[in-house]
């Protein structure tokens, strides 16, 4: 099924970055956001775009990487379900500290730590 | 601002941590892992480390948003850098 | 010796996040978890504990065998007091 | 069987001391450890010690709870086989706390700082 299909680019995906290939990891969470956007399937979607942010961080692309954890936002804000949104904080934040930008990467960190005491 | 490359470090430090004790418990789980399981551990490691970073990010954010002074709050970064080694 | 009190409510604070995650944790994982899995989860909980405390403990040792002053050490201890609220 | 009975012991007395009631958790901690005696299972009689060590403590009898704790030390020694250990030197450190034994207790808790980083 197309579910079996996502699911499987997410988890080579996993394994790719594990393995420090992450333009490989790139593709493959690349295949299975599309994937996930045709199944309208949200947590999925957050997955493959927290993959893909991870993938060009490692690059050294963060502000790609911005891109894609800021996606994990907006799925969260769209469905009004908030999983991941701790994570993808800290990511951007951790973004905008490699390439300097220590005032946003501040604000970042402030909704991160804000938010490390909820469940 | 001074303490954001702090912040970053501890997350990347505690980061490893949790991604290698969360490999190993996956592979003693065995293959075939229920969703459900698998979605539990994860929750278990993150929550853990989210909850045990709390208290000292709490003590390195910078929006002046309570009493401390910047000192104090240098002060906490020095001790977070020596006590996890985070500037190596 | 001075730092003994310390010690011991860090580590009673880190165990009552342990717990606390490790119940959600299994509570949604059902009932009927394989013995295995149970394990490997304890583990899980208790490796990351236990690694995340290393750095910050280490430096709160007491049996003198290194070169850092008892100064230092104290100043460390306060500091942890402070950030895990352990004064409380 | 007499291990399912040994393994329901050592349940009940969990439940019990998450529910506060130390000495109901002592009592089948105390069965715990004779099945598993019986039994020549010393996985399962470290549980049971370490469990009469925490009733104990949970009853600020914390001389008494040293003894168990001990004997998960005396278990591993036995039997040339460690797990539990880190756990005990902490507890047993934190008894001599409660005890105004600083001396001891910082010896323990030196012991077990330094097995943090083990697995």
């Amino acid at each position: 099924s197309k579910k079996h299909e996502l699911i499987s680019h997410l988890k080579t995906g996993k394994n790719f970055l594990r393995n420090q290939e992450p333009e490989k990891a790139f593709l493959e969470f690349k295949t299975a956001l599309e994937l996930a956007k045709n199944l309208k399937d949200p947590i999925e979607e957050k997955k493959a775009a927290r993959g893909l942010g991870a993938s060009l961080q490692r690059q050294g692309k963060y502000r790609e990487a911005i891109k894609y954890h800021s996606m994990v936002l907006d799925i969260s804000e769209r469905e009004k379900e908030d999983s991941g949104n701790t994570e993808a904080f800290g990511a951007i934040a951790d973004c905008y500290a490699e390439i300097g930008d220590l005032e946003r990467a501040a604000k970042f960190y402030d909704t991160y730590i804000a938010r490390l005491d909820e469940d | 601002l001074a303490t954001v490359p702090t912040i970053k470090k501890l997350r990347a430090y505690a980061e490893r941590i949790r991604a290698a004790e969360l490999e190993k418990c996956l592979s003693k789980m065995g293959d075939d892992i229920p969703k459900k399981t698998r979605r539990a551990v994860d929750d278990l490691s993150r929550g853990i480390v989210n909850k045990l970073l709390h208290g000292p990010l709490q003590h390195l954010r910078c929006d002046g948003s309570d009493s401390r002074t910047l000192n104090d709050t240098l002060e906490n970064m020095h001790a977070l850098n020596r006590m996890f080694n985070l500037e190596a």
